[in-house]
């Protein structure tokens, strides 16, 4: 070991020299510098004395981490906790590897050694973990998967075969008024200490004497460490009850073993075991009978007395009302004492607390490691709606654009012209097989077989609740084959309930997601008809039928229906041909003064039609009869799913209902309360200002008073009335022109 | 709690890529319709121990499997497709 | 890492048995979704499977690229929370990157695919 | 020096009697303060809480702490924020320490539909007496000076809804407190008592078994957490509860700095700063069904990721420990409480992951009915039959985080 002058590191801004191979901890001893301030030395990553700052972060062990030059050492503050970052804390992202093996040998001492060399002469794929090479396993969880911290970042490592801990045992620090200064060692630390070139003076041990070094062996009970910052003396008591003071600079600490298991407790019920000390019973030392137990939180032997005394016996209580061994060393000084007092005051030896992960600790950046958000789907006309200057949200589970900038003149292009709009979210899926027709007819509470091929038709997707989940189309393509639409926020959750119903029947059917192969283009508007002749369809299909056609070369399938009250027809296609399709009919309809429109406009436009949307309008409790959608249930036919519910709940009378509303003056916000007179009836649910009608049109709860839907309402002071739906064109012409 | 399914479409994977699926059973004493369907819509067996369930692997096959599984220790049994 | 490119094909839904026996074009790579469901591309005619039921629709809704193994596997190994299959060919599937991703691993390249609405998010993922 | 050693509560053990007025099967919050209310509003005292475990050792030790009123429904709003009023008072009450500390709770919103939610959440708490506003970027950021608004460029902070009404309360203390104030007037608290069945006699349920044997009682309350399912089986009742796993972790202890209490509608998780110091962060509850205690390590890596996100600072603080309660969920997000349909046997459970936040109210109004036999209007919407009666509560303002 040479000094090179070079190697220095800052410790709360003084530079401080250390020598190659030194650990953090070694380096602030050499310079005479305890890291916080005294305290029993482990040198083994089990006590909470060497804690310090290190390149900003704090509770690190200082003994677990080699000296580097350059490196930045605070001190924690000595009567109280590091301060809390202040702004943000830029930093690289930390990766997390995973590995795969057979077994997975945790610590490398003796032990461990041989575990894993007996594994490899038995073919095994072996992983270590080495706490002292740097890798700190945090955790033993579920799967089974072995987590640890290296230098490098996060390891996963997930064994076929067991997990051997072999972490051995940690020293018993000792308890006695004076156990805070300075210069207090455990016999391990002691040794190697010594072998890394600290003086540390005239050394007295107490119990099991260190390896390799010159001391005053201490005999009897120990009573006090004297001293003021470091340990001056150590007051030992006779058998015959004297009490002798013996001189020091250092103290050596052998009071016993405690094996390190916690990750052993916490692998209880998986494949691990353990080997060497981590397998052995713990010693238990003597009943302290004074001085500081738990040095994370600060108890003493007196508040053990006094918690006690006043009816906390049990071992978990005691640690709840101390907080002893809920700091960071996480009881590894203190819980030997606890269980030794607890016995020593009649109760039982009680059990270690329960392990719990994390065992060694590691930063939340550490933990975030390979971590992911959950990805917000794009539609492929994402970067088309982004180039034109859209205000993309997430609505329904997609990227969507909510406006381009005029929602208002989004708007007036479907009321007066023609607009296009993005609705590849949409959920869209094909169901074919002899059994498709009874599958739907089970699964949707509308009579599937007399819609005719080519016809479509608006339906609801109920619980065994009898609530609504979803809506959407039953398109019929032929006798055994059918297309079915949902909504966008319903799609992800289509797939699982057709399938598991279809599963559950035992059907011969053959399913197909197309939600994510499909795009969806909507043309909607008095001049659709135009834009779709001009794009090559001059033969469209009627309200509610659809067809396969040619548009603007491009193959889609053309379903005409309508969610804004105008002539629509949805023009399902490939994704790989969305954006030109997309561009097609912006550039046809550019005469025509056609206008993309948004998520916000296509709000207003059903709104002013009446029209639910799922998830906005209802809650999870909403039935056909609650949303006033009971047309769309036919309880004349067999089974399907929730009619039962349905029949039960019509028992029941009604005690609330989802009506239309209207009022003069600007629109509420949705979640307005409605009241009649004093009283609480209901919220608005959707909410607008209708360009076309001059008036604020909603959707809203209300709850029915003496069995009836009231009818003069106040809504944020104002006067405001329930009326029919749709508001707007209520025969329908529009759609069906 | 994260444990892994064995997926017979994709082998072993985290919970995390699976959507859970409840088996609900209505015992045969309820007869009456109304309360089969009470049962059926809102009652859990919420077993403490072996209990059947559905799992749809949602980030691979996109298929159901069903499995049993130990509500005490999260130990698997059994699966099948 | 390459840009994800759609990759056209046909998405096939059918009895196991006649996916089982289909025989696929030699130059067409068949990625076996599910039991009852094959993506082959490109894309190929209807009539190769044996199932009057069958659904069998052009399909470009996976984007995908090709990976030199070596950094097909150094992604993996951070992003992928579960074990790769050991023979070559092979085909899997599972998160990767938080993601439903199909993988087609050979001894010289590794294909990436996913739900074209997640391309641009594997790729970010990816770089 | 340790503030947070408990010098004041004074447990007192009793031996067991064989017959007891009142026996609340469950020694955690909600059971001890039933026991409580008892004895200090009703002076009913002949009473036993039979606990499996230690005092609190369930859920109510596990807890995250947060007490807040904004709800999604009415009857929820009045139910909590009686509950807020009570805990604000209980240290005067008690003469005890509970740790409380009102800091306001941030519920952020990342995109359109997630403001007018939170705008309609606000409007409803308001009217219902729970206090909340909608705030804007510039007042989140001056509640909460640490979020990075930008959320990572991922989850911009748009809005947010502002309860200035949300505490927290030492989880430990409250049990104690309710503990001790029972015990006092003279409630016997029996630990490691674990009941292994009802007595009944014909369909009322007139005791209940345990390994010491049989103590026989007036009413029998289920308070218990996790187990509700099995032991209101023995009665015969078939429950509306799901029991999943709900995970959360500290970090280590730092100087206080993070005031308010911070929660995502789209990230899911929330965060607060305990009065040692702690960081603790929580999320979503598990899916699955499961009675286990064991904590995973996708929770620590995902909830840390998200936290991060709209809290950079949290990266480098490090991670002391992560633990797991469970959690009965009722169909509509709301509690089931009060009698049952079998005679001398009362419920309350589907505490879902807002018990916490209920114990005073949910301790005082059980404690009424058993006490006057008259179900209060405060939980008359909670009943067990609300779900035969088609009259869920359904309540999106408490679905699954905290």
């Amino acid at each position: 070991m040479t000094n090179d002058k070079s190697l220095r590191l800052i410790v709360d801004g003084s530079l401080v020299e250390f020598f190659a191979g030194d650990n953090a901890l070694v380096a602030l001893l050499r310079a005479g510098l305890h890291p916080s301030q005294g305290g029993c030395l482990c040198l083994a990553g089990d006590c909470p004395h060497c804690l310090a700052t290190v390149d900003g972060v704090s509770y690190v062990r200082t003994c677990q981490v080699a000296a580097r030059p350059g490196m930045v050492i605070k001190r924690h503050p000595s009567d109280a906790p590091p301060p809390l970052p202040v702004g943000d804390c830029p930093g690289t992202d930390i990766i997390a590897r995973h590995i795969y093996c057979d077994v997975v040998v945790i610590g490398m001492g003796e032990s461990g050694r041989a575990a894993a060399a007996e594994a490899q002469r038995d073919g095994k794929d072996v992983i270590t973990l080495d706490a002292a090479a740097g890798q700190e396993v945090i955790g033993i969880y579920p799967g089974p998967l072995v987590v640890a911290r290296t230098r490098d970042g996060m390891a996963d490592v997930h064994p076929h075969g067991e997990i051997v801990v072999a972490t051995g045992a940690a020293e018993i620090h000792p308890v006695a008024p004076g156990n805070h200064l300075a210069g207090i060692v455990t016999a391990r630390a002691a040794t190697r200490l010594a072998v890394a070139g600290i003086d540390l003076g005239r050394v007295v041990a107490i119990g099991t004497p260190p390896e390799g070094i010159a001391v005053e062996q201490a005999a009897g009970e120990l009573v006090r460490f004297d001293g003021v910052d470091r340990v001056e003396a150590v007051v030992m008591r006779n058998e015959n009850g004297s009490e002798r003071k013996i001189e020091c600079d250092t103290v050596s600490i052998g009071l016993g073993l405690c094996p390190r298991d916690a990750l052993l407790r916490m692998g209880n019920g998986l494949a691990v075991r353990a080997v060497g000390a981590a397998a052995r019973t713990s010693d238990i030392p003597a009943c302290p009978r004074a001085g500081t137990v738990c040095h994370c939180a600060g108890v003493t032997v007196d508040d053990l007395e006094s918690v006690r005394a006043r009816g906390f016996h049990e071992l978990e209580l005691v640690k709840r009302a101390t907080l002893a061994g809920t700091g960071t060393c996480q009881g590894s000084v203190c819980l030997p004492y606890i269980r030794s007092f607890l016995a020593d005051r009649g109760e039982s030896l009680q059990p270690p607390f329960t392990a719990r992960p994390v065992t060694r600790q590691l930063t939340v950046g550490e933990a975030a490691a390979s971590s992911y958000h959950q990805a917000t789907p794009r539609t492929a006309l994402d970067g088309e709606h982004r180039r034109l200057g859209a205000q993309m949200e997430r609505a329904g589970g997609w990227w969507r654009p909510w406006s381009y900038g005029d929602t208002v003149g989004e708007y007036w292009a479907v009321r007066k012209g023609v607009s296009i709009g993005d609705v590849s979210t949409l959920g869209k899926m094909l169901v074919s097989g002899p059994g498709a027709l009874e599958l739907l007819e089970r699964l949707y509470p509308t009579k599937v077989a007399t819609l005719k091929p080519g016809r479509s038709r608006y339906v609801l997707l109920l619980n065994e609740r009898g609530y609504v989940l979803d809506d959407g189309l039953i398109c019929r393509d032929d006798k055994t084959r059918f297309t079915l639409t949902f909504t966008s926020g319903g799609s992800s959750f289509a797939e699982l309930w057709v399938r598991d119903w279809a599963e559950s029947w035992r059907l011969d059917v053959r399913l197909l997601n197309q939600t994510m192969s499909l795009g969806a283009i909507n043309v909607t508007g008095p001049l659709a008809h135009e834009l779709l002749a001009r794009a090559g369809v001059g033969d469209p299909p009627q309200y509610l039928h659809h067809r396969t056609a040619t548009v603007t070369g491009i193959l889609c399938r053309v379903f005409r229906l309508s969610f804004t009250g105008e002539v629509s027809y949805e023009l399902h296609h490939s994704v790989a041909d969305s954006v030109t399709l997309w561009r097609r009919l912006l550039r046809l309809g550019a005469d025509l003064g056609i206008k993309p429109h948004g998520v916000e406009a296509l709000l207003m436009l059903r709104l002013e039609k009446g029209h639910i949307v799922v998830g906005q309008d209802t809650d999870f409790d909403s039935t056909p009869r609650r949303i006033n959608h009971e047309w769309a249930v036919k309880l004349d036919k067999p089974d399907f799913v929730g009619r039962q519910a349905i029949l039960r709940t019509d028992k029941v009378p009604l005690d609330r209902q989802l009506a239309g509303l209207e009022m003069e003056g600007p629109a509420p916000a949705e979640g307005a309360l409605i009241w009649k007179g004093s009283d609480y009836v209901g919220f608005v649910t959707s909410s607008v200002f209708s360009p076309v009608l001059g008036k604020a049109v909603m959707l809203g709860w209300l709850k029915l008073l003496e069995g009836e839907l009231p009818a003069e309402l106040t809504i944020v002071g104002r006067p405001a009335r329930r009326v029919p739906t749709p508001f707007y064109d209520s025969e329908g012409s529009r759609a069906r022109a | 709690m994260s444990f892994h399914i064995p997926c017979p479409n994709c082998g072993a994977r985290a919970i995390e890529e699976f959507v859970y699926g409840e088996i609900v059973v209505v015992p045969d004493s309820i007869t009456d319709p109304d309360e089969r369907n009470l049962d059926r819509a809102f009652i859990h067996g919420n077993p403490e121990g072996p209990t059947s369930e559905r799992w749809f692997h949602a980030m691979g096959c996109q298929r159901w499997l069903t499995l049993r599984r130990d509500t005490r220790d999260e130990q698997i049994i059994l699966t099948a497709r | 890492m390459p840009e994800l490119k759609l990759f056209h094909g046909t998405r096939i839904v059918a009895t196991p048995a006649a996916l089982d026996t289909a025989v696929w074009p030699q130059d067409a790579l068949a990625l076996r979704l599910a039991p009852d469901e094959v993506f082959v591309t490109p894309a190929i005619t209807a009539d190769i499977v044996d199932d009057q039921h069958a659904i069998v629709a052009p399909d470009a809704g996976f984007a995908g690229a090709w990976i030199v193994p070596d950094e097909a596997l150094e992604f993996l190994q951070r992003s992928c929370e579960w074990e790769l299959p050991l023979e070559r060919p092979a085909f899997a599937q599972g998160a990767v990157a938080g993601l439903p991703v199909k993988l087609w691993l050979e001894d010289d390249r590794v294909l990436f695919l996913v739900p074209a609405p997640y391309a641009t998010d594997l790729e970010e993922r990816m770089a | 020096m340790n503030e947070f050693i408990e010098r004041n509560v004074r447990l007192s053990w009793h031996a067991a009697k064989r017959s007891y007025e009142v026996v609340i099967v469950g020694g955690g919050g909600h059971g001890l303060a039933t026991a409580y209310y008892l004895a200090t509003r009703h002076g009913i005292t002949d009473v036993a809480v039979l606990e499996r475990k230690y005092i609190g050792a369930g859920n109510t030790g596990r807890n995250t702490t947060v007490i807040r009123a904004n709800y999604g429904i009415p009857e929820a709003v009045r139910f909590y924020q009686r509950s807020l009023d009570l805990y604000a008072s209980l240290e005067e009450e008690t003469g005890r320490g509970i740790t409380h500390r009102q800091k306001g709770l941030l519920w952020l919103a990342h995109s359109e539909t997630g403001i007018r939610a939170e705008r309609a959440r606000a409007e409803l708490n308001t009217a219902f007496g729970a206090g909340t506003e909608y705030v804007g970027p510039d007042e989140i950021k001056k509640i909460c000076p640490q979020l990075d608004m930008a959320g990572g460029g991922v989850w911009p902070i748009l809005g947010a809804s502002y309860h200035p009404g949300g505490a927290t309360a030492r989880h430990d203390r409250v049990v104690w407190t309710y503990a001790e104030g029972a015990m006092q007037r003279g409630v016997h608290i029996h630990q490691r008592t674990a009941v292994t069945g009802l007595i009944m006699d014909g369909d009322r349920v007139t005791g209940v078994e345990t390994a010491a044997g049989p103590i026989s009682a007036g009413a029998v309350v289920s308070a218990v957490g996790g187990h509700v399912t099995a032991l209101a089986s023995m009665a015969g009742l078939r429950l509306p509860i799901r029991t999943h796993p709900l995970q959360a972790f500290v970090t280590n202890r730092y100087g206080l700095g993070f005031d308010p209490i911070v929660s995502s509608s789209n990230l899911l998780f929330y965060a607060s700063q305990t009065a040692k110091g702690e960081m603790l962060l929580g999320a979503e509850i598990d899916r699955q069904p499961s009675y286990s205690y064991r904590s995973g390590h996708h929770f620590l890596q995902s909830c840390g990721h998200r936290a991060m996100t709209l809290l950079p600072f949290l990266r480098n603080l490090r991670v002391l420990r992560q633990w797991t309660g469970v959690c009965d969920m009722s169909p509509d997000y709301s509690p089931v409480m009060g009698k049952t349909g079998v005679g001398g046997f009362y419920i309350t459970t589907g505490w879902g992951t807002w018990g916490f936040k209920a114990i005073p109210v949910g301790g005082e109004q059980m404690a009424e009915l058993i006490a006057t036999g008259e179900t209060p209007d405060l939980i008359a919407p909670f009943s067990l039959d609300r779900f035969a009666r088609d009259r869920t509560m359904a309540d999106r303002g408490s679905a699954g985080t905290h």
